[in-house]
């Protein structure tokens, strides 16, 4: 069914095509008799920069036709505020606060990616301690990355109740971190060489307890939102995209994981203590929006079982590297670190010229790569689904304007 | 993939014919060309199986502009991503897209474009994407200044603005908010002395 | 159309399903609490804004631990905190003016973490709306404060 | 209007003009309808918001009276001393109107509604035609609101959901038939006076049809396509402020309100219920309120369909669905 109707579709797009121009305007004034020469006039609605389900503030141009989007132009910018030229005036530590505020909902790993670049910079060893630690926030941050996704996917298809209960369980991740770090969304939380506290006592135990609790809640929500019907019936098949497709258009994470690609730098350039955990790269092969929206609660599966064992083989220790000084003044180099941040290959790429400001540090955010390839993407679907495919490409708009 | 085989990986690989890759301490595999060269050079990483694209950084020396792309392999078994790195001078920034090889590298280009001028020949849509786009100048040189832009900040800065409207062209609100953030900068301090040799009384 | 039943009863099921998880959460204890009239639970090293501590016992004095330094006005990354050292003779290491200036403050914690002498702490101030911005800018009567609150967020004065 | 043979003889009596007691008699019905209308849409309001709260961890509002039981009024009050924006571009008289065009149609349809035995309006014989008909030109204002606010998300909007009113008030209506057909009449009425056994026991595939069919006329989720906040901001009623948004508001919520006293007047017996005569009323509130708090919580579970799928469930599930009930029903009717 669904075949039949793309192609009607694109017949819809070659006849428009053919008409001439005079045709078309006397389709306009209603001088044609018959109805198969009606054409009807593009509309071009303009899609933000406030809207509702901008996930930030997000414009594009949406040319459609009747309820068919034929064409998206979409125009990124309106929270641009030059990180990569603010990090040229900072020091090394000082720039961490400002990585929080990228992918504000997923502050952490962002963090983590460039402490790492740093480190790799500087060629410093983390203690054992402060990798495992690194390792709980950075999964705990991504259930919690992936919860809003749910629940906003859930919310974009017109489910709001399931929106509520995934916050509710994102509130629990958030005051973990309030017990470890002290804020609840910008955490600034990695130090270069470690963390910047240990954990709290009990601090292991109650996230052991939330990612308990988590996980026999996770089974009702996906019945609740991804086995409904309804739900499946509006994302299965819609906006797919083939691996060759997804690795041409630069995609990374999820989206990518979803066109049956393999990519996940846990795996593909093991760092922290990731090589010793036990994990699968959830990989679907559909890359619908259904399976963009799976792979993420299969993921928030995943990052609980490695949650359970990095709080089992965590050892006792420093949680910050020796010798770093407070004015820290690493050598001229370049580093590159990067990570599986919720949304993708996160990298910083950093450049010293031996001075205590960073000569240059380029972000590579994962959304600026996947939300480049929403036109290809959803051009042809309806309004309704490029809404859909938005979310579930899910770019922090924070991060792609940086 | 299992941990060994990235352990066991060599120091380095010749992709094709004069094209090598070596590593790199910090950044992993690299492969440095001449900006003539590059196009081939990308082609030959997409032959050899690099087929995800990145990002593109560029890096402002005195000179010229350093460009740094990175690509990934999802079909290789080791050395599966490679910094490739090109220099273009300042005079003449211009270098080829990569678009043809990698629709992902349109953005990425773009976004070189806007905060650094480089021109990438053969970009099919190469506008600025952050900026307006009647922006003057390119944000993350090290020479760019923002002094040409009237900043708004609790009427003390109307007067600096009314002041710089009687002498448009001596003298320029200084004191931007960049440099009220970071005063311990060393470029913009200078910057800011070389302005105010015509008419620094003008402000405050 | 075997298949169309199917996929009929699989719809059904999947809608009776989902209706009696929103059934079953009808049960559960609200999640949001009065705020205003209650206080919020704030973890003990929650980050409001910088405050600087009385030495301990001094409950009278203005005096706080702070030695002047200015490593935290050098810590900050938005510069939003003033130190100027007192050039009287006979408390030389005491500050004659400590501003801070909470519209630029991130609340990034990096200035209590550089404090050598722990005089600097993450109080747990989080109602910070004024009327009038100028109100924002805090000097040190207001920020000087007794360690009541918070015990430590740092690790150097941790114990 | 005056059937009542001693009214008539009170008019001539004392000299009154048949048009003017005609008239005032009128008016009084038409004020206490207002008045039920006003008072199930506040407590429609509340319950959507304390229903809401309940599914999803939350209390609802608290502060304005007993559990927030006058926040409504607070609401009420806010918007009535909002500005009232009117777009620049705006058909002037199209978007005045809409609202009240909206509005009237939705509250029209109580007139013919039994709510205990003998207590209505006008019980008219073909009652059920009327209820079907009236509300549905409600969709006409939904147009002019869309097309007189001279913004796309409105037009969109409206003229989504004048597809979806058009096509669902066809198996809306097929579903029905098969009640008229053992009720033997079209005047609610007798047909609640014939439900000795509920109708949802006799005609089940007709109640699931019409339950469907009764959201999409209503706009709930999930058939909320007119005013998907996620996609067309808020659909027809985007332009509108203050109380000509009110206006819609409270259109939304007599429709809820009617469908749900429709929907018990038809398949839960009507005023029927244990103990005597006198508290069918209170049983027909009772009954309608369930099946408002049912309609909440399909609401509040539910994602929404996309516009071509809720075309294709109208007319290729419901509508084959209503035809097959009408044929069952006939048959069985021919065998007993």
């Amino acid at each position: 069914m669904g075949l039949i109707k793309m192609s009607k579709l694109e017949e819809m797009k070659i006849s428009n095509h053919n008409l001439s121009e005079l045709e078309k305007d006397l389709a306009l004034n209603g001088e044609v008799e018959s109805t198969e020469d009606i054409v009807t006039e593009e509309l071009a609605i303009h899609f933000g920069p406030q809207h509702p389900s901008a996930h930030g503030v997000f414009h594009a141009i949406f040319h459609v036709k009747g309820e068919v989007v034929t064409k998206i132009e979409p125009d990124i910018g309106y929270l641009h505020r030059c990180f990569e030229k603010i990090a040229e005036n900072r020091t090394y530590t000082q720039f961490i606060p400002y990585t929080d505020r990228m992918d504000y909902v997923a502050s952490m790993t962002n963090n983590w990616a460039y402490c790492m670049a740093v480190e790799k910079l500087a060629g410093i060893e983390v203690p054992e301690r402060a990798e495992h630690i690194r390792v709980i926030v950075g999964e705990l941050q991504r259930i919690a990355s992936h919860l809003v996704f749910l629940s906003t996917a859930g919310s974009e298809a017109g489910a709001l109740t399931p929106f509520v209960y995934f916050f509710d369980e994102r509130e629990g991740i958030l005051t973990l971190y309030e017990k470890i770090c002290g804020a609840r969304l910008t955490y600034n939380y990695i130090r270069i060489g470690g963390v910047r506290a240990d954990a709290p006592e009990g601090w292991l135990d109650d996230t052991l307890a939330f990612v308990t609790r988590l996980k026999k809640r996770m089974y009702d929500y996906d019945r609740l939102v991804l086995g409904n019907y309804i739900f499946k019936k509006r994302f299965i098949g819609v906006a797919p995209f083939s691996a060759e497709q997804a690795l041409d258009w630069g995609l990374t994470g999820p989206p990518l994981r979803s066109t049956g690609v393999s990519y996940d730098v846990r795996r593909s350039d093991p760092y922290s203590v990731y090589p010793r955990l036990e994990f699968d790269v959830v990989v679907k092969y559909k890359g619908d929006n259904y399976d963009r929206a799976c792979i993420r609660s299969d993921e928030i599966k995943q990052s609980i079982r490695i949650i359970e064992q990095a709080i089992e083989q965590i050892p006792e220790g420093p949680v910050k590297a020796d010798g770093i000084a407070k004015v820290f003044k690493p050598a001229a180099g370049e580093g590159y670190g990067h990570v599986e941040s919720p949304k993708g290959d996160l990298g910083f790429y950093v450049v010293s010229d031996g001075t205590t400001k960073p000569y240059r540090v380029k972000i590579q955010g994962p959304s600026f790569g996947n939300l480049q390839a929403l036109p290809a993407m959803s051009e042809g679907t309806y309004i309704g689904d490029v809404v859909l495919t938005l979310g579930t490409l899910d770019p922090v708009f924070g991060e792609v304007d940086r | 993939m299992s941990d060994e085989n990235i352990m066991n990986q060599g120091n380095s690989e010749e992709i094709s014919a004069g094209i090598k890759i070596v590593e790199e301490k910090g950044i992993g595999y690299t492969l440095t060309v001449e900006r003539e060269d590059l196009f081939k050079a990308a082609s030959a990483l997409k032959e050899a199986g690099f087929d995800l694209f990145l990002f593109v950084s560029g890096i402002d020396y005195p000179e010229s502009i350093k460009l740094t792309y990175r690509v990934y392999s999802s079909k290789r078994q080791n050395k599966l991503a490679v910094m490739l790195k090109t220099e273009v001078p300042k005079s003449d920034p211009t270098v080829d897209s990569l678009v043809p090889l990698w629709s992902a590298a349109n953005w990425h280009e773009r976004e070189t474009y806007d905060l650094y001028g480089v021109i990438f020949k053969g970009h099919p849509d190469l506008r600025r994407i952050f900026l307006p786009q009647d922006w003057v100048g390119y944000p993350l040189r090290k020479d760019y200044s923002d002094d040409h832009m009237t900043v708004m900040d609790d009427g003390k800065k109307d007067k600096d603005k009314a002041a710089a409207k009687d002498k448009p062209a001596a003298a320029a609100p200084k004191e931007s908010a960049e440099k009220q953030d970071a005063p311990e900068q060393p470029s913009d301090i200078a910057d800011a002395n070389e302005v105010s040799t015509n008419g620094s009384d003008k402000n405050e | 159309m075997a298949g169309r039943i199917s996929n009929f009863i699989d719809a059904w099921k999947s809608i009776v399903i989902g209706h009696s998880v929103t059934a079953k959460k009808l049960r559960e204890p609200r999640s949001t609490f009065f705020y205003p009239y209650e206080p919020p639970k704030l973890e003990e090293r929650y980050r409001g804004a910088p405050m600087l501590v009385r030495i301990a016992g001094e409950t009278d004095e203005k005096e706080g631990a702070c030695t002047a330094c200015g490593l935290c006005a050098k810590a900050c990354p938005v510069n939003c905190i003033t130190v100027e050292r007192n050039k009287d003779k006979e408390a030389p290491l005491k500050a004659a003016v400590w501003n801070l200036d909470l519209t630029r403050c991130m609340i990034c914690g990096l200035c209590a973490e550089t404090c050598p002498q722990g005089a600097l702490k993450m109080s747990h101030d989080f109602e910070n709306a004024v009327y009038v911005k100028d109100k924002l800018i805090y000097d040190m009567e207001r920020v000087l404060r007794r360690p009541v609150m918070v015990k430590a967020a740092e690790p150097g004065s941790e114990e | 209007m005056l059937s009542s043979t001693k009214l008539l003889e009170f008019a001539s009596n004392y000299g009154i003009p048949v048009w003017a007691l005609d008239g005032a008699i009128a008016i009084v019905f038409a004020v206490v309808l207002f008045a039920i209308c006003a008072i199930s849409v506040i407590i429609n309001v509340y319950l959507l918001r304390k229903i809401s709260a309940d599914f999803q961890l939350r209390y609802g509002p608290m502060h304005v009276g007993w559990h927030g039981s006058l926040q409504l009024f607070a609401d009420a009050i806010k918007l009535l001393t909002k500005e009232d924006i009117f777009p620049s571009n705006a058909d002037r008289w199209i978007f005045r109107l809409a609202p009240v065009v909206t509005f009237v149609p939705a509250y029209l349809g109580f007139l013919v509604l039994p709510i205990g035995h003998g207590i209505v309006i006008q019980d008219l014989n073909v009652g059920l035609l009327y209820i079907l008909a009236i509300p549905a030109i409600g969709v006409a204002g939904i147009i002019m609101a869309g097309f007189g606010s001279y913004n796309k998300y409105a037009i969109i909007g409206s003229l989504r959901s004048a597809a979806q009113m058009v096509s669902y008030e066809v198996p809306r209506a097929l579903s029905i038939i098969g009640i008229v057909m053992i009720a033997g009449s079209a005047k609610l009425s007798s047909i609640v006076g014939a439900q000795h056994v509920w109708y949802i026991i006799l005609q089940p595939i007709a109640f699931v049809v019409f339950l469907v069919s009764t959201l999409a006329e209503i706009n709930s989720t999930p058939f909320d396509l007119p005013e998907t906040e996620s996609e067309l901001v808020n659909g027809y009623y985007t332009e509108y402020s203050g109380m000509r948004f009110m206006f819609f508001f409270f259109a939304e919520y007599v429709a809820l309100f009617a469908a749900a006293t429709l929907t018990t007047v038809l398949f839960l017996g009507g005023w029927h219920g244990p103990g005597p005569e006198y508290l069918g009323p209170i049983w027909f509130t009772i009954k309608t309120f369930a099946m408002i708090w049912v309609i909440m919580w399909i609401k509040w579970t539910l994602p929404r369909f996309r516009i071509d799928q809720v075309m294709d469930l109208g007319w290729k599930v419901l509508l084959p669905l209503a035809l097959i009930n009408v044929l069952i029903t006939g048959l069985v009717m021919m065998i007993i």
